[in-house]
């Protein structure tokens, strides 16, 4: 039932379209890294959870901004898609606040 | 009176636009947003009924505590679990509390606030044809119906309706063992959980239409203050509500597969509960303020004859406050032995909100200054909600000091601050939207003379019934208390009770003459015209009612802002937006955001 | 997906620009970002009952099984690359494309949900279940001490089922869009559903990326 | 002004900072109040419609703006410094003052259990002694009392010390007082706890620190007497199952 009143054609404006096989060597690398970084290396515990949470988020972006397409949105959909983080960031910084 | 020509006047006398749509398909699984918007107004009246009939049972045990010359009206006909030879039993008066509470939050002034006006004005307020999502609209509709069908079958289930208070606080809420509600309590939480996903529908179209289908010229700066606390709103529901859902969804796993998220037993954590509940909870206090904000700045301006003060100053407030909505939920449980540094720093925050609620209200006095006011119902309605929203804004500075707070916190203290802004506030907004926007909905208008008794008589039961809260409050009377004589100390208070008892029965009494005059318009109003209050904004561009489609067709064109009165372009006091002053207008409008 | 009907007649005059993405796609991101605050809640409350009960939590891979889900886990993100290439297919006008890449995709979708049912069984016949008065996980190999308590069970099991809810209805809207596809439905000027769906698919993924860090591998 | 706002007269020592701080937020408040309410209602009368009256077609003043909101800004940031010290030294465990007297109260539906160190002065000691809905403490003695809960969340609140404080089933909540004056004071619960919500109340003695001594000792005796636990249901308090739960009353 939606309208079009914009420009865009329905799926999308043509854009360049990344090399998502070269994405998707990319995600299982750093699965595997994952795995090996909890389980082969024998780093302090802190350590071992920043090296794994940056490993998530990294992998998190090459899904949001190639799959996801995001890289070739408009920057205001950049906007829209992160409000939520910063509201993310404070329900999990107090509760870690509160936890310790 | 008005020198200016609506180009939609001419279209309104026109022949009725042909809708050739059944009976269902136009009043029942309707699509169109308008009539949503009085669905979902029927619905939430009846719901704010319902609060209010509980809240008068409670007053009246309140005021004669299970007192068997004074026996509640009508208990006779409730059941023995309930009311037992005309005395109230305390698990009854509880679930009363709990319900009243629950009802008029979720179920009377969001709805009444988000799902009538958001539905209602956003698609007339930007000039589009109607929601970006119309069938999603419908199912948020039929999604709310069973939320309340469930909430309300609490009540005759075994063990009755839930009684662990509106913040359903762990373990209570989760343990029948503590609280004798099994099922009950399980209710409430798929309630609220099905009632999540209906707002959620809801916020997505709002956003979705805001933002991609105003009418050409309507920027987000010439968007109605309504639409603009409409929009942020929308977004706070889209990003708190599913919180509630995810902590509800823990409730009913505690509840049905005896899992401890919530409870001390394997180490659950009961503040985790509140964590969760009150970083929703926050941001939905602020859902249930901003739109009323929103529709007090349309009338105010309407009925002021001059232009909103500091219109980017009031969108920035709102934003303002909607952001520190989410930093500030820690206030609700200083008391509750969370980490104290946490506890000062959710205080300085939580007092930052005072700054954007001063500017609301400085600016809506400065919209006062040098005008031309015109009383009319909505008006007196918008004005009471200004003296009421300050009242309720200040006694919040008293609960947001941390100190201050330890013997007001969970008092009648926070009981009046809670009703000056949810009652005086956003039930005063309600009223004059309703009959700001009545002409528009159902093309008759309200009664006058009943308008203006039912405001009086309700702006004074209203201050009567909740200013002596605040004393009885600060006289360390706790809330939530059955039978508060059987305190020594409170029952030396038990004639402020009365007498709050007997002003409370007075206010439910004067609502009958809003329902009457409500009714009674409907059917036997005088017919409106298209702009009765001689106002700006798009939707009195449309004819009374405006037909399936809003704008026959053709979309309006917007040349300015929303606030134009008194301007010296015209001679008549107001300038819609759609009317053109130079041709050809069209082609120099600005049209990028 | 959609009627130009509605909108054939109010061609004239045009609309404010909006965002530049078109309803459904907006609405779609909008619709996510809710779900990125369900999420949220749900990994808030597992960080406050792991902090408060250290103990009450087993180790990596001491009860769960962690190479099986690691192969899941490489199952979702092909899934993923099916699914966009999928949309480039029919971007590119590749019709016989988009129907075997979203096939493809629903299959693996419907794979990683198998998997992860027989991983359930395999924890609960271990003992590792949600019930608090029923937990027995005593690790993988079944003679240890009681290892962890039942709000590891209870955290767990919520956060990967409410995923693997989100897989079961993407699977459902995939299997929905594939046989939309085998009917010839979408063009290269029209297939909003296939990025519609893609972006929840996507997303899906995405949760699955931070759940199996922060559930199995912390 | 405490006539008015009924509070009770405060009868601990920081009970008179929190007073001051209600006080001079009464005042804050109340001008505002003043100011806003006549502003506008002397804007209602004298700018009321009137024939061929034009409003002034204004759309705000910056300058104004910057104004009250830096004003509003600078007001609730200097009450929001002035109370952070009060509150860390009311609610933080760091600030405590070196206790005189330690005990320790459990919270349950509904009753107050007070526990108090028995002749060593101690607590988790062999000696300890459980009161049920008394809580007899020292005046001018700093009483630190760690509160939990064993079922639901209940709240401590004594409206004249003006403490209150919740208690959380799985937590351990330090909280302290120093009363001033001796006397009888009222405690009661301010969480809704369940349907015996409403008579969850204990008594609060205050006595001269002599009179404290004595009524420690007779108790102590009393344990020690062989005649049971030491238990003692509230004066008339109206529970109707007071009678077994006092006789159930544990002497941990």
């Amino acid at each position: 039932m939606e309208t079009h009143p914009v420009a865009e054609p329905i799926g999308g404006k043509p854009h360049a379209s990344p090399n998502y096989m070269l994405i998707w060597l990319f995600l299982f690398i750093l699965t595997v890294a994952e795995v090996l970084v909890a389980f082969v290396s024998h780093l302090p515990k802190t350590a071992l959870i920043l090296i794994l949470l940056v490993l998530a988020v990294w992998k998190a972006l090459l899904v949001a901004l190639y799959y996801m397409h995001l890289k070739f949105e408009p920057k205001k959909l950049w906007i829209v898609a992160a409000a939520p983080l910063p509201l993310v960031l404070i329900l999990v910084g107090t509760v870690l606040m509160e936890s310790w | 009176m008005s020198t200016i020509v609506l180009p939609q006047d001419a279209q309104g006398h026109a022949a009725p636009h042909h809708d050739d749509r059944s009976f269902v398909r136009k009043y029942i699984f309707s699509t169109d947003h308008k009539i949503i918007g009085i669905q979902f107004l029927f619905m939430s009246l009846f719901f704010l009924l319902v609060g209010g009939i509980l809240a008068m049972a409670m007053r009246w045990q309140l005021a004669w505590p299970s007192d068997p010359n004074v026996p509640l009206p009508g208990g006779g006909m409730l059941p023995e679990t309930m009311v037992t030879n005309g005395i109230m039993l305390p698990e009854f008066y509880n679930s009363l509390v709990t319900m009243h509470g629950t009802i008029m939050v979720f179920f009377a002034i969001m709805p009444l606030l988000v799902g009538v006006w958001a539905n209602y004005l956003i698609p007339l307020q930007i000039g589009a044809e109607d929601m970006a999502f119309p069938r999603l609209n419908m199912a948020s509709f039929w999604t709310a119906v069973p939320a309340g069908l469930i909430m309300m079958s609490s009540f005759f289930v075994v063990g009755g309706a839930a009684n662990a208070g509106w913040t359903g606080y762990a373990p209570l809420s989760v343990n029948e063992v503590y609280s004798g509600v099994k099922l009950g309590q399980q209710l409430w939480a798929l309630s609220l959980i099905t009632l999540g996903f209906s707002s959620l529908m809801g916020s997505v179209n709002y956003i979705t239409t805001i933002v991609n289908m105003r009418a050409p010229g309507m920027t987000y700066m010439r968007m109605p203050l309504s639409t603009w606390a409409l929009f942020i709103t929308s977004i706070l529901i889209l990003l708190a509500i599913p919180v509630l859902t995810g902590a509800l969804i823990l409730m009913f796993f505690d509840q049905t597969l005896g899992t401890t998220f919530y409870q001390p037993q394997d180490g659950g954590q009961p503040l985790l509960w509140q964590h969760l509940f009150w970083f929703f909870g926050h941001p939905e206090v602020y859902i249930l303020i901003l739109p009323a904000m929103g529709f007090v700045s349309d009338i105010l301006s309407n009925g002021a004859r001059k232009p909103i003060f500091g219109y980017t100053a009031m969108v920035l407030a709102i934003a303002g406050i909607a952001f520190l909505g989410w930093v500030v939920w820690g206030h609700h449980m200083f008391m509750s032995g969370m980490n104290p540094m946490l506890g000062s720093t959710f205080m300085v925050t939580t007092m930052l909100i005072a700054v954007p609620s001063a500017i609301k209200t400085f600016n809506w006095l400065g919209t006062l200054y040098r005008a031309n006011i015109r009383f009319h119902v909505p008006m007196l309605h918008a004005l009471a909600f200004v003296s009421m929203f300050v009242i309720g804004g200040l006694s919040g500075i008293f609960l947001a000091n941390t100190p201050v707070d330890i013997p007001l916190h969970d008092t009648y203290f926070v009981v009046a601050h809670i009703h000056y802004v949810l009652f005086g506030g956003s039930l005063f907004a309600i009223f004059g939207a309703i009959t700001y926007w009545f002409p528009k909905m159902f093309g008759r208008m309200m009664n006058k003379p009943l308008g203006y008794v039912h405001f009086a008589l309700t702006f004074v039961f209203f201050n009567l019934t909740f200013f002596p809260m605040h004393m009885l409050g600060s006289g360390g009377h706790m809330r939530r208390l059955y039978d508060p004589t059987q305190y020594p100390n409170l029952a030396e208070m038990q004639d402020t009770n009365v007498f709050i008892t007997i002003s409370a029965l007075l206010l439910f009494g004067t609502q009958f003459i809003f329902l009457v005059n409500f009714f009674w318009s409907l059917f036997k109003g005088e017919k409106a015209p298209s702009n009765p209050w001689e106002a700006n904004s798009l939707e009195w561009a449309a004819p009374s009612p405006p037909p399936h489609g809003n704008w026959d067709g053709v979309l309006p064109t917007v040349h300015r802002g929303p606030y134009e009165y008194a301007s010296p372009e015209t001679e008549a006091d107001y300038l819609p937006q759609t009317v053109a002053l130079r041709a050809p207008a069209r082609t120099h409008e600005p049209i990028g955001d | 997906m959609s009627s130009h009907a509605a909108a054939a007649h109010l061609a004239e005059p045009r609309r404010m620009p909006g965002i530049g993405v078109y309803n459904m796609k907006l609405g779609m991101w909008v619709f996510l970002l809710s779900e990125v605050m369900f999420f949220a809640s749900l990994i808030g409350a597992y960080i406050i009952l792991r902090f408060a009960n250290p103990e009450a939590f087993g180790l990596p891979g001491e009860v769960l099984n962690v190479p099986l889900t690691g192969v899941n886990t490489f199952i979702l993100i092909c899934s993923s690359v099916t699914m966009v290439k999928a949309f480039a297919a029919i971007e590119n006008g590749d019709r016989n494309g988009l129907k075997w890449y979203l096939l493809a995709t629903a299959l693996l979708g419907a794979v990683f949900v198998g998997i992860q049912v027989v991983e359930y069984n395999v924890l609960a016949h271990e003992g590792f279940v949600p019930i608090a008065s029923e937990y027995a996980a005593h690790g993988r190999d079944e003679t240890g001490p009681l290892v962890g308590g039942p709000l590891y069970g209870a955290t767990f099991y919520t956060m990967t089922g409410f995923h693997g809810l989100h897989v079961t209805i993407g699977v459902l809207c995939l299997l929905f869009l594939t046989v939309r596809a085998f009917m010839g439905k979408y063009t290269q000027a029209n297939h909003g559903g296939v990025e519609i769906v893609g972006l929840y698919w996507h997303f899906v993924d995405l949760v699955w990326i931070i759940l199996f860090t922060i559930v199995y591998l912390i | 002004m405490d006539e008015f706002w009924r509070l009770p007269d405060t009868i601990s020592t920081f009970g008179a900072d929190i007073d001051r701080l209600f006080h001079a937020i009464v005042i804050i408040t109340g001008i505002v109040f003043v100011l806003v309410e006549v502003t506008l209602v002397v804007f209602l009368v004298k700018y009321r419609h009137r024939e061929g009256r034009r409003s002034e077609y204004s759309h705000g003043n910056t300058k104004l703006e910057i104004g009250w909101t830096s004003a509003t800004a600078l007001i609730v940031l200097i009450l929001g410094m002035v109370s952070w010290g009060l509150w860390q030294r009311i609610k933080n465990p760091a600030f405590f003052p070196e206790p005189g007297l330690q005990l320790e109260i459990t919270a349950k539906q509904f009753e107050w259990n007070v526990k108090y160190p028995g002749a060593d002065g101690q607590l988790d000691t062999d000696d300890d002694f459980t009161v049920r809905n008394q809580l007899h403490v020292p005046a001018n003695v700093p009483v630190q009392i760690r509160l939990q809960a064993e079922d639901v969340i209940h709240s401590f609140f004594v409206p004249e010390l003006r403490l209150k404080q919740d208690a959380v089933p799985g937590m351990e909540i330090p909280m302290w007082f120093e009363a001033t004056t001796a006397g009888n004071y009222v405690v009661g619960c301010a969480e809704l706890c369940g349907l015996g919500h409403y008579r969850m109340r204990g008594s609060m003695t205050v006595h001269e620190p002599a009179d404290f001594e004595s009524w420690q000792q007779s108790r102590i005796a009393a344990a020690t007497n062989g005649a049971g636990p030491a238990t003692d249901a509230a004066p008339a308090a109206p529970q109707g199952t007071s009678v077994a739960a006092a006789a159930a009353t544990h002497a941990h």
